[in-house]
């Protein structure tokens, strides 16, 4: 039973994986994308990892691809949105190349997961939210703290960015929006 | 396997009559809102259809669905049709973490019928979900509820509903910040997430709201924000934007919205009773009234925030977009992360200097405020030094 | 111990440092200040030294440990006994006095040359210090490649003179010559180095000496000569070139281009006495390699008897001083050569007084001649400077062995050794002691007295001021006085101060024929000089003789050496090296490497798209193919 | 077939996924989307592997990604932006300044 559900969601990934190249158009493929990670939470929730699952919809589907949409519109493409894929070279390198590296993986995948044995008992802690966060703030917080100055830099990098020389931020965006 | 099945078959029953309850609530929401504008305003309003107009919700209902569904040339067809439902789903799968009454005693009839299935020795949760990251899963549909708007905006193919989209979308993302804050300082206090959980711990009216007021504050003015209620309706702003994204629907697709914008206020509202006002509880009255009762103090208690939500959208004027994203990044946010920092502090005086709790919170609570106030008075004394100094070069 | 270092060597470090750094911007007045007052600060050091030292044995002292590889570890370590510190005594005191002379003479610089001048000075004291002091070879190398390069660039100070008319030889070029011959010696000093080291396993001078017997009876190395005869022939090869002998001469005369206080203190006083201490330093492997006599001294007398001819015949007033330096060098070696260490030491410190005064009154001369050297415009010179022409005739009476005067002491002990053991040696010495009472007494006859050859020069002639003469006086005091006051007569305090580090011999008995025989010659070289040369005229100077014809060209060895050696290397190089080797071998190699890089790079610029896509594709085959061979493997 | 396998597979043909899409497509953004997708596919990578293992810190992981993967998603779409209002174009091979 649950093995079924495994292989639907995982599937439903893929299918979103694919359809993300496949569309013209980035709507869509942000679209796809969003039901990837769909799929990919229920995995999480399948795994016991409620926390993480959460998590990826909040970040992923309501931040990220949010924010891609965002791009997407204020750019207003047109037609130029809908680019042709790329010639057929590139799609036959870039395809072979991705099957060599697929079947590489996948052999290593196969062995590895055929070797492994049942999950291991501690299991039962793994959803706990309490315990995530005190492995993440005891063991990692120093990476944690990292991540955001990590992020704090991200921003600042944004701001450097996207800033017009002469010309307010508000102004300009503010009546674009 | 039988017993998955039938466990499967009660979630969907209790998810069936909540989105039920949430439908049902809807057009009595819709002629509250006509009564109470109306009244706020020194009119009638609807009182043909029915006593006082009560009928005139499913008169309006009736033709909606009669109404031809118009799509416009140019549009893309799939998400012009998608956007309302992806913007209903959500709203309605946020009910799934409610707590809506009390756990159904086994001794009663219902809890009887269901305990045969699904025994649980407290009684049957009222609930369709208990998810141990229940707040967390709240939060992530809410999220998602911007896709509707933003896919609305896009697929009609018109500037003016694009902007809507993109308004929305920005509006979402800033306001989820001071939300999240929000709410985090309350799990700081409880310490879960199950929101269940959290309930009891308000039981016997010790309600978050007398511990963490300006937090309820934050929470209420970022779920407006979040639910694209006035005065945060720029999304639709009709002066500006026509109708917004809705602007090119019509028919069952726009009624669609009107149930998914409605859907999403009693959401919120109850979101906001079970993290603030106790959820079902009564000032410990719930420990002897039975589980329906609950339940009907849970509803009166939500009808009261959707009340207040009618008083503020006819009260206030709606805000300027840069107004807009002032209110969201320059003060709730500070303001929620201030509060967050406090309550922790608070928390720690409670366990590590053996503070009491309820005092440990309120001082924090009073010192935001207080620092709220300082800022604010110095920032005018400021602005009104500057203005003079500009007017004196002058 | 390291209180009396740091005085010896920190000022001068410093003075460099300051002078080399700030000086263009600093007053002229506080550059020279600053030169002289490191060096005196210096000659303090080395004035507290010598009571220690004669107190009791100071060890060496090791400062810090300069590099060390393997089983090759060398200290930068100091060695103060009593050589050492009557060598730094002898050249601060010197030069401190040159370096206040030179503060009038070259009064002239400005601020960018004074600075650059001083700089120089005290960096070359530094470096000699730094030979003197080592103790051991490789220390004493760096000292000797240091003084080496402020020769050079103190040669060259007037880089940007033209070469004047007629003239084969301007500063840069003397510089380069000077510099180009000294590599010569230094090469064979450094091969000694290195056989040293692997003979000893160590560079040190008191491990060596100790286990110099060892290497004495060891296999031969070559043509039948053991190791030790090969390291002290090689030693001695450095300092031919570094103390001027037959066949590295050459540059010493050259060197004249410096400012004349450099010729006094480098050419004349300490740089070109490095060999002498060397070989002196160096006795113990001497003594037991027997080179000395077989080698050493042989060359030291006859570039004696070779130099004072060209002396003899030169009319340049400091060509006659330079050549005058390298015979009484050939003097200082036959010294040494003879085991008679101390004797060679002595004169070296004589020469150092005699030879700096007379340099520097021929500085003062030539300041009064507005640099005219050439002495057949002088003449009378005697009534316009009265202090320099008294100082000049103690200096020449000094350097030709006037009795009772220091060079009278130190020239004849070695003169003794010589009549000792080699009765060749002795005449031809003392012929050449006879020829330089000669030659002096010729420069005076010339210069001082007569009348004068060339009014203009002679009416604006003056006597230097007082920075330039007290320098004189001092020195000419010492010219005279040192033989008697530092008991440099057999068995005096000089040579009981130096009788720890060099184990004098003494061979057959005390006579006093030598010196009879030498203060005879001397004596009518100075008579037969004034009577011949006084009061001549330019053309009767200038008439020559089939005698004087080969040594006035200075016996044609720079146009030999040209025909020998520099020519058939410019020619090599223009046609093998350049026209063959460098156009075609190295420019092929050159342009095929950088051809082969262009010629991939065309190919591979394809690569290089701008594309990120292409990048990506590139790192992603890298992985796949990176992925594959750990497969494999 | 193990639940573990399967997961891993879906990683694995997510991530390859993602690849192929970063080589093929011209849309810069669609480009950035399939970077997510390669992160997706290490995530899941991640937590299946701490299920396997029965820790946690697997699943901490995937937070650092996510983190990380917000912060590329902010810079890189600004410089996309940035991008597109100097050449009015967010074809990436139109984007070659790289090779000067």
């Amino acid at each position: 039973m649950e093995t079924l559900l495994y292989l639907v969601f995982g599937l439903v990934a893929l299918v979103g994986g694919v359809l993300v190249i496949v569309n013209r158009n980035p709507v869509y493929s942000a679209l796809s994308l969003v039901l990837t990670m769909f799929a990919v939470s229920a995995l999480y929730i399948l795994q016991q990892a409620y926390f993480v699952a959460a998590v990826q919809i909040v970040v992923y589907a309501g931040a990220i691809v949010v924010l891609f949409l965002f791009v997407i519109m204020l750019l207003n493409l047109g037609d130029q949105g809908n680019l042709p894929a790329a010639s057929g070279t590139r799609r036959f390198v870039g395809a072979l190349l991705g099957v060599t590296f697929a079947g590489i993986v996948g052999a290593v995948v196969w062995e590895y997961a055929s070797t492994a044995g049942p999950a291991a008992a501690a299991a039962g802690d793994i959803d706990h939210t309490k315990s995530l966060a005190r492995v993440l703030f005891q063991n990692y917080l120093l990476p944690f703290e990292v991540v955001s100055i990590v992020l704090l830099a991200a921003l600042v990098g944004v701001l450097a960015l996207i800033r017009t020389h002469g010309r307010g931020l508000d102004s300009s965006e503010a009546d674009n929006v | 396997m039988s017993t998955l099945l039938i466990q499967i078959v009660v979630a969907l029953a209790k998810a069936l009559f909540i989105i039920l309850l949430v439908l049902t609530a809807v057009p009595i929401l819709v002629w509250a809102e006509r009564r109470v504008s109306a009244w706020m305003q020194d009119r009638h309003g609807p009182n043909r259809v029915g006593p006082a107009g009560l009928l005139q919700p499913i008169a309006d209902g009736i033709k909606f669905l009669t109404k031809e569904v118009l799509i416009p040339a140019h549009v893309d067809r799939k998400l012009y049709l998608a956007a309302p439902v992806i913007l209903l789903v959500p709203s309605l799968m946020t009910g799934a973490i409610i707590p809506w009454s009390k756990p159904i005693p086994a001794d009663s009839a219902l809890g009887g019928l269901l305990s045969a299935v699904n025994w649980a020795p407290d009684g049957i949760p009222f609930q369709v979900a208990q998810i141990n990251v229940g707040v967390l899963y709240f939060f992530a549909m809410a999220s998602l509820a911007v896709y509707g708007i933003i896919l609305a905006g896009w697929a009609s193919n018109n500037k003016y509903t694009l902007l809507g989209g993109l308004r929305a979308s920005a509006q979402v993302i800033s306001y989820e910040l001071s939300l999240g804050l929000a709410i985090l300082s309350v799990l700081l206090i409880v310490g879960t997430l199950q929101l269940n959980t959290i309930v009891e711990w308000q039981a016997g009216g010790m309600w978050m709201v007398f511990a963490q007021p300006v937090t309820w504050v934050i929470f209420t003015i970022a779920a407006l924000a979040e639910t694209n209620r006035a005065p945060f309706d720029l999304a639709e702003c009709e002066q500006e934007l026509v109708g917004g994204y809705h602007t090119e629907y019509s028919g069952m697709t726009f009624a669609t919205f009107f149930l998914a914008e409605y859907a999403n206020m009693t959401m919120s509202a109850a979101l906001n009773v079970c993290l603030f006002w106790g959820g079902y509880t009564f000032f410990g009255l719930e420990q002897i009234l039975p589980w329906w009762i609950t339940f009907g103090i849970f509803l009166a208690k939500v009808a009261a925030f959707l009340f207040l939500f009618l008083l503020i959208r006819w009260t206030f004027p709606r805000f300027r977009y840069d107004q807009l994203m002032r209110l969201g990044w320059k003060m709730l946010l500070p303001l929620a992360l201030g509060n967050v920092v406090l309550t922790a502090l608070g928390l720690a005086a409670h366990e590590m200097w053996g503070v009491p709790l309820w005092p440990a919170l309120i001082v924090g609570q009073v010192a935001l405020i207080g620092g709220v106030a300082l800022v604010s008075v110095m920032r005018t004394k400021a602005e009104s030094a500057g203005s003079a100094e500009s007017q004196a070069r002058a | 111990m390291l209180a009396p270092t740091a005085l010896l060597f920190l000022p001068l470090l410093a003075g460099v440092l300051i002078n080399g750094l700030l000086g263009a911007k600093l007053p002229k007045w506080f550059s020279a200040a600053l030169g002289c007052g490191a060096m005196g600060a210096s000659f303090l050091g080395a004035l507290i030294v010598v009571p220690l030292v004669s107190g009791g044995a100071v060890g060496d002292q090791v400062l810090w440990t300069w590099m060390a590889a393997g089983s090759f570890s060398v200290d930068v370590a100091l060695k103060y006994d009593a050589l050492s510190c009557v060598m730094a005594l002898i050249i601060t005191g010197v030069s401190f006095l040159i370096h206040i002379y030179a503060a009038g003479y070259m009064s002239h610089e400005d601020e960018r040359g004074l600075s650059r001048f001083y700089t120089y000075l005290n960096l070359f004291v530094f470096s000699m210090l730094v030979l003197v002091l080592g103790n051991n070879y490789a220390l004493m190398f760096v000292g000797w490649e240091g003084v080496g390069l402020c020769s050079y660039l103190l040669i060259g100070f007037w880089y940007d003179r033209e070469r004047k008319t007629g003239d084969s030889t301007y500063p840069s070029q003397a510089a380069k010559k000077a510099f180009i011959v000294n590599r010569i010696g230094d090469f064979g000093f450094l091969i000694a180095i290195f056989l040293m080291f692997t003979t000893f396993g160590t560079l040190q001078f008191d491990a060596i000496f100790s286990n110099a017997q060892i290497a004495e009876g060891g296999p031969a190395l070559m043509w039948g000569k053991p190791v030790l005869w090969w390291i002290t022939a090689l030693l001695f090869v450095g300092a031919i070139g570094k103390s001027a002998q037959i066949p590295l001469y050459v540059w010493l005369p050259d060197a004249m281009q410096g400012p004349t206080p450099v010729s006094a203190l480098i050419h004349a006083a300490t740089m070109v006495t490095a060999g002498v201490y060397m070989v002196a330093r160096s006795n113990v492997l001497y003594t037991l390699a027997g080179t000395g006599p077989s080698l050493v001294a042989p060359v030291g007398i006859i570039t004696a008897a070779f130099a004072a001819t060209m002396a003899l015949t030169s009319f340049d007033f400091k060509g006659v001083l330079a050549y005058s330096t390298v015979s009484q060098l050939g003097y200082m070696f036959v010294g040494v050569g003879l085991g008679a260490y101390g004797a060679g030491v002595a004169h070296l410190m004589t020469h150092a007084f005699f030879k700096g005064l007379l340099f520097l009154t021929a500085g003062s001369v030539l300041h009064a001649m507005r640099d005219v050297g050439d002495i057949r415009r002088m003449g009378g010179l005697s009534r316009k400077m009265p202090i320099t022409f008294v100082t000049f005739v103690v200096a020449a009476l000094a350097i030709a062995g006037f009795p009772f005067l220091s060079g009278f002491f130190s020239k004849d002990a070695i003169l003794l050794a010589a009549y000792q053991q080699s009765q060749w040696m002795f005449w031809l010495g003392a012929i050449a002691a006879g020829l330089t009472a000669l030659y002096m007494f010729r420069l005076l006859a010339i210069a001082f007295l007569g009348q004068s050859r060339d009014q203009k020069l002679f009416d604006a002639a003056h006597e230097s001021p007082w920075v330039m003469t007290l320098p004189l006086i001092v020195l000419a005091v010492l010219s005279a006085t040192a033989g008697a006051v530092l008991g440099l007569h057999e068995d005096g305090l000089f040579y009981r101060f130096l009788a720890d580090v060099l184990n004098a011999e003494h061979h057959g008995t005390t006579t006093m024929t030598p010196m009879f025989i030498s203060v005879a010659l001397g004596l009518a070289g100075m008579v037969v000089g004034i009577l011949i040369y006084r009061g001549k005229s330019v053309d009767q100077l200038n008439r020559g003789n089939a005698i004087s014809a080969l040594p006035r060209a200075k016996w044609y060895v720079d146009e030999a050496y040209d025909a020998a050696i520099v020519r058939p290397i410019h020619e090599a190089s223009r046609w093998v090296l350049w026209r063959f080797v460098d156009k075609w071998i190295i420019d092929g190699i050159v342009n095929a490497s950088a051809g082969a890089v262009y010629a991939v790079g065309g190919v591979l610029r394809n690569v290089q798209t701008g594309v990120v896509q292409t990048y990506a594709a590139l790192i992603l085959a890298g992985a796949v193919v990176l992925l594959f061979v750990k497969g494999l493997l | 077939m193990s639940d573990f396998a399967i997961c891993l597979a879906v990683s694995a043909a997510l991530f390859t996924l993602g690849v192929v899409g970063v080589l093929v497509k011209r849309n810069a953004i669609v480009v950035f989307m399939c970077i997510e997708l390669m992160l997706n596919a290490a995530n899941l990578a991640f937590v299946t592997f701490s299920r396997q293992h029965g820790t946690v810190d697997g699943q901490i992981f995937v937070f650092f990604v996510m983190a990380i993967a917000a912060a590329e998603v902010a810079i890189g779409l600004s410089i996309i932006v940035t991008v597109f209002r100097n050449r009015a174009s967010i074809n990436v091979d139109d984007v070659t300044m790289l090779r000067r």
